[in-house]
């Protein structure tokens, strides 16, 4: 392979036909409420961890329903489950079991 | 005593519910419609949201409404010319009958936008391209919704948005109808293709009816509908025929790009034909988005710039069907005030 | 696909293009991209349509090019442009006929502006008066040359020695039309069938003999995209553009890429060869890459002209099988050679692209 | 030797049992760790066994706890257990003083009256047959109370009784028919013999009035036989199971060994003594408010036994308690329930990011707890309570903190709790305080439990009670009548009922109601209800509402930010933590003396 100084650059767009959606499907079952999310940002307003880090409920729940689930083990290791955005959800969207979830979607496709 | 006259020209519901109301007050109403049939475009939609109950059903109601009342009704009517002169409204049509009276409705409604004229989202070139008032025909015939190979559609885009909130097209109003359209149609679709995704490319969801939120909650919980926030660069067809639509998803901060079997597009409302036409004859004002305007916005609703001319429903702004009756017997008001002499322009302290 | 929506929207953006008297102005970078494309377009205009077509040896670059680069201003790039306009009135043209799609956007867009703003086309003319003494008229038609081949289509196949059929099995051949970014895109009336589905090349493509495929990322930029291809570091993110083109056009199986603008065919072509080396992979059949084509070259080859003379021997992707699918004759001897029979020399052969020599 | 071959089932049951018993006893001591098993060893040698003897007695033979929950009820219980123990200790003797050996076949005294039709010839023979009559009677009436309750259990205050499973069928079965086949066999055998007491005997005689007892005497005494042998080759399989191994887990207990967060075979004893006496089932507030059915303690217990544990039963539960609160055996619910949640808990959490800055320390930490940054005004009023006792404090997650780590453990997410644990502990050691404060009962919890801190640890009433009585604040006492939720972490969780009540009452009338302090109800929001969805929660939030706006007080008092939020969601009614009551009173009476001393 020749060295051109560049290469193919990683395509950002989000291919929803080719995306991961084993999590989505799994927590959609088991957490229903995962489906009535509508992305307001109260939980990630709240969010204890959200206080020291990047961690973001909102924007994990929309990635994971789009089936980019990259970085989302990195990213929910650091929940702690005080369960505040479960209190702070506008809509009654059972976070603390979506993240619990998660988790188990995780480890049951080993991702 | 001669009865006083009044002319009502449309007969959607905002035409037939003001004519039923003046009718009911003991006016000669005559009520036109330029189709053979009373009911506009209420009679091609098969459920209403947020209820679901049937379009057939708020029909009848206006049915029953101006034959107890005695309207007199001019199907088919052609009008080719209307005009005030002194204080009496004429009105000719096609086959050269003239009709007289005291006071006018304007109830000319709205035309569905062309969805054509989005021309990147391919409606009248690719084949699994259709519009919410199509796939509401589908509804009401009955009919299985299918892709044009026949095949049961295993995901479906609903495209919020197509023809209002878009300078492109010239259009910058909202539609109001719209969003929960999308709704109410995304659940229907669930309840009749139950394994299909749908999802919803909306800009901003709005819910503004009473209910509506409840509508749109119950087809995220009950029915798993999907709502992507970002709107349609464009649509291209697959191979298959399938589509594929092109969004950011600006919830996630990231471009998307999916296949759907067939997408359906939420065209809104712009002003109808008829109510260009019939307005410009009357001389009536029209606002900057081309809809009539009222003499002012907040405290003389359905009263135009012509005195005993009114208007009532869509012609005036989108609304929906509960917001049309309200102003249609509104209207029917102002008309009947405005028979019994009563000045409302009397009340106007401001410039 | 419905073909009636298609027809209409075409039926929708049409557009006045001038029937003789062109004033041309040629492209700075297609002399050396493509350097048999703009010859070939003045002799098919002259001898095969009889047209009078006319070029300042003096014309300039529009500097599109340094203006999309963010590195001409806007002041200077209009004054410039109304330099040309200036030649253009001094012979004696009012037809406008840029080779250029870049060129061509700059043109629309300064005439344009100036419609919109009479202030500034009064400036400008205060600028080129001051810098050189000259005035101009505004022409009174501006089309591309591409334009102006599907004017005369019609008049092209009339005269054509071949068609895009395949030989073999006597079927249309599958074509791929790529408008370049500046064509319609910004006015989308200015040009031919409007820019969500462009039918300037579609409209040759059919009178040629081929059919025209649609495949989902049509519309996509190739990927020049100015300041993307000059900076080394960004060539990546150029040629992802096309690669994106490339996956996507991919199961169509296309025979051939038609292109009207200077950059498309470039990158679309030399990117296979890249793509090749790096990723790989090759598209269309055999590993020999899908040829690529100005539509001053398809137009010379239906028309029988020598492939050499047509500097088709200057691809990346080679001509040769497309040549022999369609039947058109020539001479692999004499690729390599001036046209007084000296040899060029011979280009080195690719690792992963297969091509003939 | 006395023998018949009818004797065959009764020995061939009794042999298994033993076996069973004891091959599952010694595994499950065995897999015990050693500080445990050391403590047997240690135990068995001291006074704890006669504490041991004295408790089996009280709990597992006289069921103490189940009559105070429901004297019918525990009636019930003792006649079956207590009655047989004598009805065998009485047959033993019986035949002992009959034959005058030591020794005589272990199966003699079970089937006395078939091998000894002639008794009268040995002294006492008489009371024998007295007392034999009058404990069988006593046994019978237990087992025609327990037939009634499987079909009418209101009678014993009981809106539900357990589902059953076929060994526990198999084993009722057999269990009914005992008695009264031994009834029948005895009566007819004294129908013929004339050897029965006061009960047999004439039942006896009323029954050869009109039956062929020649053929049916053997038959019966076959069918008391095979009953017994059913009924204990199907113990060990059955709910059953408990009677020995209630035993065996009070005298463990009685030598100290607890129950831990994981599971082990401790907890398999626990598990097999649970009777499955239903008494769990009324105190749940998911069975009675929120209509889950399947998920209380018992059948929590017997998932586990029957190894077909799903996950919903173990996460459909708040955790409230009040089960364990009620357990006749004392079976520590909780710990169980989280061990086993653990196994279905997949987190693998990071905390390296937190990284506390403390710059200063002081000699009380305060600890609000995350639920309290949702209710400022508990933060408020508490901080304001330290400014105006002028305590030296430093308050630990005034920028929001890290969490207690009780919300994992609750989860199950038990490794991932300990992280976070260490990480406080650390910091909390670092800072060298003297108290710590909550105003949270979920983190005094696990403060208390799983930090092992060498500190005192007070919940913010525990610490505002002191501060007034040592003056360091007035207190004014207003003339609202208030009723208090027991947060179910703070009073079954940490058993504090007494002071939160001490505090109340130096500032309001407090009420009492009829479900307080260990009866308490749940909020609903308990953070161990996982994965409880809205609806069931809003039962439990409204059954508990509805207990504490009976009377219509002024105030809802409670001591939990969490129950705070969540009561005052649906309350009609005013809901305060404590600490507010008590800092809105040291406010009005600085009104009244600024106002008083501007006069």
């Amino acid at each position: 392979m020749k060295n051109f100084g560049f290469s193919l650059s990683k395509d950002r767009q989000i291919d929803f036909d080719k995306s991961d959606k084993r999590i989505m499907d799994f927590v959609k079952i088991e957490e229903p409420t995962f489906n009535i999310c509508i992305a307001c940002g109260t939980c990630t307003a709240t969010c204890s961890a959200g206080n020291f880090t990047e961690m973001n409920l909102r924007k994990m729940i929309t990635l994971i329903k789009r089936g980019e689930i990259t970085g989302v083990r990195a990213e929910l290791s650091k929940c702690m489950l005080c369960g505040k955005c479960s209190l702070a959800c506008p809509r009654g969207v059972n976070t603390r079991n979506v993240i619990f979830k998660i988790n188990q979607a995780l480890e049951k496709y080993s991702l | 005593m001669n009865r006083k006259r009044v002319i009502v020209i449309g007969g959607g519901i905002a035409g037939m519910e003001s004519a039923a109301n003046l009718a009911s007050m003991g006016y000669d109403v005559t009520l036109f419609e330029k189709s053979q049939e009373l009911g506009g475009h209420l009679l091609g939609w098969e459920k209403l949201f947020p209820t679901m109950r049937m379009g057939k059903d708020v029909v009848k109601f206006l049915d029953k409404g101006v034959h107890l009342a005695k309207v007199n009704i001019v199907k088919n009517s052609n009008i080719t010319n209307a005009s005030k002169n002194g204080n009496l409204f004429t009105v000719s049509c096609g086959d050269g009958a003239k009709y007289e009276s005291e006071a006018l409705v304007l109830a000319t409604g709205y035309d569905i936008f062309d969805a054509k004229r989005k021309e990147e989202y391919g409606y009248g070139i690719y084949d699994n391209v259709i519009t919410s008032a199509e796939l509401e025909e589908i509804f009401l015939s009955g009919k299985p919704l299918l892709t044009t190979k026949g095949e049961i559609p295993k995901r479906v885009g609903i495209v919020h948005c197509v023809g209002s909130r878009d300078e492109k097209v010239g259009n910058v109003y909202c539609s109001k109808v719209c969003c929960v359209t999308a709704v109410k149609q995304s659940i229907e679709i669930k309840e009749k293709i139950p394994d299909s995704n749908v999802f919803c490319f909306y800009m901003d969801l709005r819910m503004f009816g009473m209910h509506f939120e409840t509508l749109y909650k119950q087809a995220q919980e009950k029915h798993a509908v999907n709502f992507i926030r970002g709107r349609l660069s464009e649509a291209c067809e697959n191979m298959d025929g399938s589509l594929l639509v092109k969004v950011e998803d600006t919830l996630a901060g990231k471009p998307l790009r999916m296949s759907v079997d067939i997408l359906v597009l939420m065209v809104g409302m712009v002003p109808s034909e008829g109510t260009k036409k019939i307005g410009t004859m009357l001389g009536m004002n029209f606002g900057a988005n081309g809809f009539l305007k009222s003499q002012d916005q907040h405290t003389m609703t359905s009263i135009s710039n012509i005195p005993g001319a009114f208007f009532a429903g869509c012609c005036g702004s989108p609304r929906t069907i509960n917001n049309v009756f309200a102003d249609a017997r509104s209207a029917a008001m102002m008309t009947a005030s405005y028979l019994e002499a009563y000045d409302i322009e009397e009340r106007i302290t401001y410039i | 696909m419905k073909a009636e929506g298609k027809q209409a929207i075409w039926k929708e953006y049409q557009k006045e293009i001038a029937d003789d008297k062109y004033f041309y102005v040629r492209s700075c970078v297609r002399q050396n991209f493509f350097p048999g494309s703009e010859t070939t377009f003045l002799r098919i205009l002259r001898e095969e349509l009889g047209k009078d077509i006319y070029e300042h040896a003096c014309h300039t670059t529009c500097t599109g090019i340094g203006y999309h680069g963010d590195i001409v201003p806007v002041d200077t790039m209009m004054t410039v442009v109304a330099r040309q306009f200036a030649m253009m009135t001094e012979a004696g043209y009012e037809n406008l006929v840029p080779s250029c799609i870049t060129s061509f956007g700059i043109y629309t867009e300064v005439m344009d502006t100036w419609h919109h703003f009479p202030e500034t086309e009064q400036k400008v003319r205060d600028y080129l008066w001051k810098a050189t003494g000259r005035e101009f008229q505004i022409p009174k038609n501006l089309a591309h040359a591409s334009d102006i081949v599907f004017k005369f289509r019609k008049e092209i196949a009339a005269k054509a020695k071949y068609q895009l059929i395949n030989k073999e099995t006597g079927k249309p051949l599958k074509v791929v039309e790529h408008i370049g970014c500046h064509y319609a895109k910004m006015f989308p009336d200015k040009g031919i069938g409007g820019a969500e589905y462009p039918y300037v090349l579609t409209g040759m493509i059919e009178e040629w003999g081929g059919e025209v495929i649609d495949y989902p990322e049509r519309r996509h930029c190739c990927g020049f995209g100015f300041r993307q291809y000059l900076v080394q570091a960004n060539r990546g993110y150029s040629m992802s553009c096309s690669h994106k083109k490339f996956e996507s056009m991919k199961p169509y199986q296309p025979d051939l890429i038609l292109t009207n603008c200077p950059g498309c065919p470039m990158f679309l072509d030399k990117w296979q060869y890249a793509i090749a080396e790096l990723e790989g992979k090759t598209y269309g059949a055999n590993g020999q890459g899908i040829p690529v084509f100005t539509y001053e070259e398809l137009a010379g080859l239906m028309l029988g002209y020598n492939p050499w003379d047509l500097g088709l021997q200057m691809h990346q992707v080679s001509c040769e099988p497309l040549m022999d699918k369609i039947g058109i004759e020539y001479n692999s001897e004499t690729k390599y050679h001036d046209k007084n029979g000296n040899s060029l020399g011979v280009p080195e052969k690719p690792t992963v692209l297969k091509v003939s020599l | 030797m006395k023998y018949d071959p009818f004797v065959i089932p009764f020995c061939l049951g009794a042999i298994i049992l033993a076996f069973v018993l004891i091959y599952k006893y010694f595994s499950w001591i065995f897999a015990l760790n050693k500080t445990d098993k050391h403590k047997i060893l240690k135990g068995i040698f001291s006074v704890r066994i006669f504490k041991a003897i004295k408790e089996v007695f009280l709990e597992s033979l006289l069921h103490r706890k189940v009559f105070r929950v429901n004297p019918m009820l525990g009636y019930m219980h003792m006649s079956l257990a207590f009655g047989w123990l004598l009805l065998i200790l009485g047959g033993t003797i019986e035949s002992k003083v009959h034959s005058l050996k030591m020794f005589n076949t272990p199966y003699e005294p079970i089937f006395f009256k078939f091998f000894n039709h002639d008794i009268s010839m040995f002294s006492g023979a008489e009371e024998f047959k007295f007392v034999m009559d009058l404990l069988l009677l006593f046994v019978l009436s237990g087992v025609s109370l327990a037939f009634i309750k499987r079909f009418y259990s209101k009678l014993f205050g009981m809106k539900k009784t357990t589902k059953l499973k076929i060994g526990d069928w198999m084993a009722l079965t057999a269990l009914w028919f005992i008695f009264p086949l031994r009834f029948f066999a005895e009566s007819f055998t004294s129908g013929i013999y004339h050897n029965g007491g006061f009960l047999t005997g004439t039942a006896g005689n009323f029954f050869a009035s009109f039956l062929p007892l020649e053929n049916l005497t053997y038959i019966a005494w076959w069918a008391y036989s095979i009953a017994l042998g059913a009924f204990f080759i199907a113990l060990p399989f059955s709910r059953y199971m408990h009677i020995f191994t209630e035993v065996v887990l009070i005298f463990l207990r009685n030598f100290g060994i607890k129950s831990t967060k994981e599971y082990n075979s401790f907890s398999e004893f626990e598990i097999h003594s649970c009777s499955r006496c239903g008494i769990c089932l009324d105190k749940c507030q998911l069975l009675t408010a929120a209509r889950i059915k399947d998920t209380q303690a018992v059948y929590f217990l017997q998932s586990i036994r029957y190894n077909n544990l799903k996950e919903g039963k173990a996460f459909d539960c708040m955790l409230c308690g009040k089960c364990q609160e009620f357990c006749p055996v004392a079976i520590d619910l909780n710990n169980i329930r989280i061990s086993k949640r653990m196994e279905f808990a997949s987190g693998n959490n990071n905390f390296d990011y937190l990284i506390p800055k403390i710059e200063k320390t002081a000699p009380i930490i305060y600890f609000a707890g995350c639920m309290t940054h949702l209710t400022p005004t508990i933060k408020i009023a508490m901080e304001s309570i330290f400014k105006e006792s002028k305590t030296d404090y430093l308050f630990l997650d005034k920028d929001g903190g890290i969490c207690c780590g009780r919300p994992l453990m609750l989860a199950g997410e038990i490794l991932n709790a300990q992280k976070l644990i260490e990480k406080n502990v650390k910091l909390i050691k670092e800072l060298g305080a003297k108290t710590l404060v909550t105003s949270c009962p979920i983190c005094l919890k696990v403060f208390k439990e799983d930090y092992e801190l060498d500190i005192e640890i007070v919940h913010h009433t525990q610490f505002i009670l002191k501060l007034a009585e040592a003056g360091k604040i007035k207190l004014n006492k207003s003339d609202l009548n208030v009723v208090y939720h027991d947060p179910c972490e703070l009073g079954r969780g940490s058993g504090i009922y007494d002071e939160p009540r001490t505090l109340i009452n130096k500032v309001g009338n407090l009420k009492s109601i009829s479900q307080e302090k260990e009866l308490s109800l749940c909020c609903g929001s308990s953070l161990a209800g996982i994965q409880l969805n809205s609806v069931q929660k809003e039962l439990v939030r409204i059954d508990t509402l509805k207990a504490l706006e009976k009377n219509n007080p002024d105030c809802i008092l409670t001591a939990c930010p969490l129950c705070k939020k969540t009561l005052a969601k649906d309350s009609s009614i005013d809901v305060k933590d404590i600490s507010e009551l008590v800092w809105n009173g040291i406010t009005e009476s600085k009104i009244v003396e600024l106002t008083q001393n501007s006069n």
